[in-house]
């Protein structure tokens, strides 16, 4: 690991070059990176762009997809959901409507929780993370209901005990978000234990960051799920940053999918921008551990288009990396890719529109209008009688 | 009656309400195949089946967390740490997810799961073998902590812990495990949040758990000189405050018994609430553990941690000043 | 006086220190690179350098352990939980590790290791972000614990916390990181183990510490009726029950104020502590959280946590019946 | 994974066979092992024996060797010293004259230790384990003060407050032997950056078992000491059981040293059971990582020739394994090993053994004869005034 300080860039530019070469785990403190900036100095990674060190798998990718029109525009539309709802939600927060410090926004990250669930059942379940938004609204949440959490209103989830990171709706197979990095995976892994008990076929998914495969129950969980043969997908959202922390800089290797077969497991890495990858990825996976349960370990490289939390500055990351992040958009991704589809026409696609922005018009004026909690109901609800 | 020990008590109880209902299954380190140090899961493997007693790798925080993640999904999970000690590398999953679970959910899931902690000193185990960790469970609102004192509270409660709804730590004194008690064939339960008066007396309260309760028994036996009312707790959380308050409002005395340190503990608390309600005959006394890691070392061990002869001198306290002997 | 908020002053004790011992270095998470949640490290990583100022993977045990084993080599590590309720990931490093290395030893080696705890609630973050931890730490021996009530005592507490040769627990009330109080420029420290008097009184003592020192005085503003002396206790372990004492036998009654609950908790210790060897004038009272986790909504926020009025009615309860007004 | 019951032996039996097919992964409760070895059943791994699929390293095989004899008499003397320490331990807990529960003996284990502390300087740093007597004596310790805790004397390591699971000596690089399964690899950790910080070349050697390889800071202590370079060489003892869990069951994968490379690590599996096996592996890597500071991971099999510990009946191995542990004796491998070396007479070895008697038997006066710490001392040194 390299840490880039204030004084290498300045010894930089006093040589007047405008170019700096840095190397696979390398950090930016962010007043150097303020200099990068503020300089145009430009990044360059060589030969040891992170990219460059990831085998690209190709065996999800597609040109084409001959995707059901009916499915093709169910992922529109949660795709859509997911990225206006996070719109109206970094919004309430930038405006102060939302309480408390922490809002994660799933912005850039859409395809991998649509793609996921897609491929889910409704009895199938699913563990989120602190940024959970997408995978719930994915998975199927009730988007008045996660608004009025969010604002920490009696009609929210929890009736605004959970806000934002601790939405549950085990109804529909949402485990929970958690504001524990990396607490998720055991969780994923109880509730596949109990689809063997069960013996329904049922999957669980557990989401998680790349940051997370540096918290101890990561290998502990991969291990108890491959001992099992539990029906588990770990699906590791790799955006490439833990808040500021480069993968680069802090996992050994930025292959991830290599941790996975360190302990054994079927690993892949697929791009988890386009949805349709996400989507013949997990449905191949499911479809095979439904028949035969065991552990499968996906690494979906993705992009997180906004800061790690609402008020992030994002003073490490350079300017060229921001301006390059709309080729990464899943929803541009996945119009181009529907482009020249016949049987999807226009239209469709603007009812879609048209019905998700009325639905989170919809949500946001029931939780706005929706009561707070009771204060005294404070201490209730922390044990079942 | 039969007597048994509180290791058979225990095994009793899980293997009775394994069998009562399906959905109970137990996960720890080498219950299935006879390493298991506490034993209390000896033949659970041969009479329930090994799809319900999970033999586990090393990993607490993965079993703990996969116990809290099979209880959402309705199934009664029952977890051992080998020592209690060990859930200090899943406090996590204990604390920030098990025990919160409900309530951040706004009372939509609930956790059903209990906890088999076998617990405390006297053993010459050291200090990450040793400790007595109940505030560690009592302070974090959303887990039950029972520890019952022999083989008859154990099973008693440990079927009630395995019924309720809600995460219970379930502390077992391990330095009793190989004493007997009498246990009757028939099935009981002892409800959580209820204490036991082991014996009535009118000059004072003694209030103790697990293994001080027997301590305490041992010094009543040594002393005829006052009327003593004697209260297991069995469940610490909830306290089962009005008995301890019904009991010092006739006796006016109180004296608390304890494994723990003193500091912050459960005495202590009790203590607090005696004190703001009721208006003493002399000043309560807390014998309890000195405040140090605990030593290896059996006679140093034994310095540290409460004795009988502790008890009986906490009794003189108490009754010092302001007690009369019986006279007989 | 210039004024600098409490994360400036314990920005500045953490870079005079670093320079002052060049043995002192700090881990945490996104500490050299920006995304430090608690900002108190902002610009540590170009004027101490980045090799003492070590970004660390999400992996609290690890660099948990790994500070151990560094003091155990002599350096003196600071290490950062972004929230102080992630140490639950990290709870073996610190309580069976870090307070346990010197006595499991005899005495032989000694672990100087700081720990920042960004604590507390009223910021809505719900139940896994705002955690008051202070017993997991008191109840621990072989762990100090040091809790500031703003800018001023957090620098000179920090300072003697990173000068000790014991893990210390720095728990930092994070609802305060951007208030400010006059701190000079000149070097000072505040020992650990020392409560500071904020203000004299003769009729009641008011004893808190973190944030509820600063609540604790709004309810004093607002007030006129009685004389109150206010304990900032700025150690809660080792605690400094003399200076208590002192003042409750002056005083005669007590009031005690904290943001965790009150089950098991420190107020409970003091009053049992002052129980024990003062007869009060009235019954001691304290003011503390409900016991439920911190809910994520305002106003259940509020309802849980103690606030300025919850202080003020705890001052009329205590003087209510024994206090006579001070006629202006 | 499987689980072998009564039943399936009493079935086996009314069949008529006396040969049991099992499977990698698979687990013998104790009442069916009692069966096994009461009816002589031969447990048939096939294919699937563990052995099998590990891939045996040749690289630091060597039929012959050509240590100096001086060398070669200081690994006899540190593994005899460990052997007859290790049988004078579990004497005096069998006859309950070392206080409490947990004697864990490294009886079998012994090349392990001594072929990596030979390798070591003496202010290079090791963590040990519950199963720590061996490494302690190898990297130097005095086993008066050694056998001394064991009994809880006042002369002991500890002054009576660790006893064997504590033992710490950091004046000669022993960070302490530890009773949490996987906590001294984050420990290694910081030794080996202040290795780094002081700049002195000092190198810090983690052991453990296979069991702590489950635990999650296996995972966090590999990455870390990746991503930093550090100067740790992590040590799995894998003698194929965490107690009773044979390591087929509990982990992923039987080839331990794949989870190293997981993380990116050089990683090598040997036999843990030849001392100059083992002493060639370190020194190499010790070489390598002095210059080059940077996380090795060896994987040292062996076998566990007694219970995990003192008074464990062992009811979960077969008679046949048992039997066959003799042949894996490292003592009598290292003797087999140096027959032909006409450099290292009869007499030096004898002289040896005498040397290591005299001195077990003086440790064991010395323990005896020692007072008990006064019982006043038990709340004192908890904290450094
Ligand atoms: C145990 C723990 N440590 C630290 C944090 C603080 N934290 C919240 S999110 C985050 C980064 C997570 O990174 P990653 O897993 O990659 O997920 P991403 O935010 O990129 O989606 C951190 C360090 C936490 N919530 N839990
Ligand atoms: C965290 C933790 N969990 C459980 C234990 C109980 N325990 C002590 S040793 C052991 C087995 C360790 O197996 P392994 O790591 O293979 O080492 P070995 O005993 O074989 O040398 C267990 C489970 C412990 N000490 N710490
Ligand atoms: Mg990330
Ligand atoms: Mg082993």
């Amino acid at each position: 690991m390299e840490v880039i300080t204030k004084k290498d860039i300045e010894a930089l530019l006093r040589g007047g070059s405008r170019s700096l070469t840095i190397s696979i785990n390398t950090v930016i403190t962010s007043i150097a990176m303020d200099l990068i900036n503020k300089n145009g100095i430009i990044l360059d990674y060589g030969d040891a762009k992170p990219e460059n060190f990831r085998e690209n798998n190709k065996r999800f990718k597609s040109e084409k997809n001959d995707l059901p029109p009916d499915l093709i525009l169910s992922m529109y539309y949660s795709m859509l959901k997911i990225r206006l709802f996070e719109e109206h939600a970094k919004f309430s927060k930038e405006n102060q409507i939302i309480p408390g410090d922490f809002v994660h926004l799933y912005l850039g990250e859409e395809a991998i929780a649509v793609g996921t669930c897609q491929a889910l059942n409704k009895n199938d379940y699913i563990t989120s993370t602190h940024r959970g938004h997408g995978h719930l609204i994915a998975k199927g949440a009730d988007i008045k209901k996660m608004f009025a959490e969010l604002l920490g209103k009696e009609t929210g989830y929890c009736g605004g005990k959970g806000g934002s990171m601790h939405i549950t709706d085990i109804d529909i197979g949402i485990l929970g978000a958690n504001g524990i990095v990396g607490a998720g995976l055991p969780i994923a892994c109880g509730s596949a234990l109990a689809s063997k008990f069960d013996n329904d076929r049922s999957v669980t998914v557990s989401f998680f960051g790349d940051g997370a495969t540096n918290q101890g129950t990561f290998g502990e969980s991969l291990n108890f799920a491959k001992i099992f043969s539990l029906p588990v997908i770990f699906i590791c959202e790799n955006n490439s940053y833990a808040i500021s922390t480069p993968i680069s800089y802090g996992c050994s290797s930025p292959e991830l999918s290599k941790r996975g077969q360190g302990y054994d497991i079927e690993s892949v890495s697929i791009n988890g921008d386009d949805v349709f990858e996400v989507y013949a990825a997990v449905n191949h996976y499911i479809d095979k551990i439904r028949k035969n349960p065991g552990p499968i370990f996906i690494e979906a490289r993705t992009h997180r288009h906004v800061g790690h939390w609402v008020g992030d500055p994002q003073n490490y990351r350079s300017r060229k990396e921001m301006e390059d992040l709309p080729v990464h958009d899943p929803l541009k991704i996945f119009l181009d890719k529907i482009e020249d589809r016949d049987d999807i026409e226009d239209s469709r696609l603007q009812e879609i529109e048209k019905k998700v922005a009325s639905e989170i018009k919809e949500a946001v004026i029931f939780a706005d209008k929706s009561p707070y909690p009771p204060a005294q109901q404070s201490d209730k609800d922390y044990l079942k009688e | 009656m039969r007597e048994i020990s509180l290791r058979e008590a225990i095994n009793e109880a899980l293997a009775e309400e394994m069998e009562r209902d399906t959905r109970v299954f137990m996960m720890g380190e080498d219950i299935a195949t006879g390493g298991a140090y506490a034993g209390v899961t000896a033949g659970l493997s041969e009479k329930i089946g090994t799809d319900r007693i999970i033999n586990t790798p090393i990993s607490e925080s993965c079993f703990t967390g996969a116990a809290v993640g099979a209880a959402l999904r309705g199934y009664r999970p029952i977890i051992e740490y080998m020592l209690g000690d060990f859930v200090m590398v899943a406090a996590d999953q204990v604390i920030n997810q098990a025990a919160k679970a409900r309530y951040m959910s706004g009372g939509r899931v609930c956790v059903p799961l209990t906890i088999l902690c076998p617990t405390g000193g006297y053993l010459s185990q050291a200090a990450q073998h040793s400790q007595s960790l109940e505030v560690f469970y009592i302070h974090t609102p959303g887990i039950k902590v029972v520890y019952p004192s022999g083989a008859y509270s154990a099973k008693g409660l440990l079927k009630s812990s395995i019924r309720d709804d809600n995460p219970v730590a379930f502390l077992e004194p391990k330095v009793l495990w190989d004493e007997v008690e009498e246990v009757p064939e028939e099935e009981y339960i002892i409800p959580l949040g209820k204490a036991n008066i082991v014996c009535g007396g009118s000059d004072l309260t003694i209030v103790a758990y697990g293994y001080q309760v027997k301590q305490a028994k041992k010094a009543l036996e040594s002393q005829t000189d006052y009327s003593i009312e004697l209260i297991d707790l069995q469940t610490l959380d909830p306290l089962d405050l009005g008995t301890i308050l019904k009991s010092v409002e006739k006796t006016g005395r109180l004296l608390l018994v304890q494994e723990d340190y003193r500091v912050c503990s459960l005495s202590e608390h009790i203590a607090y609430e005696v004190n703001a309600s009721i208006d003493l005959r002399s000043k309560i006394e807390i014998i309890s553990s000195k405040f140090a890691p605990v030593p290896f070392s059996p006679e140093l061990e034994k310095d540290l941690l409460p004795q009988v002869e502790d008890i009986v001198s906490g009794i003189q306290k108490v009754m010092g000043d302001s007690g009369q002997k019986i006279v007989g």
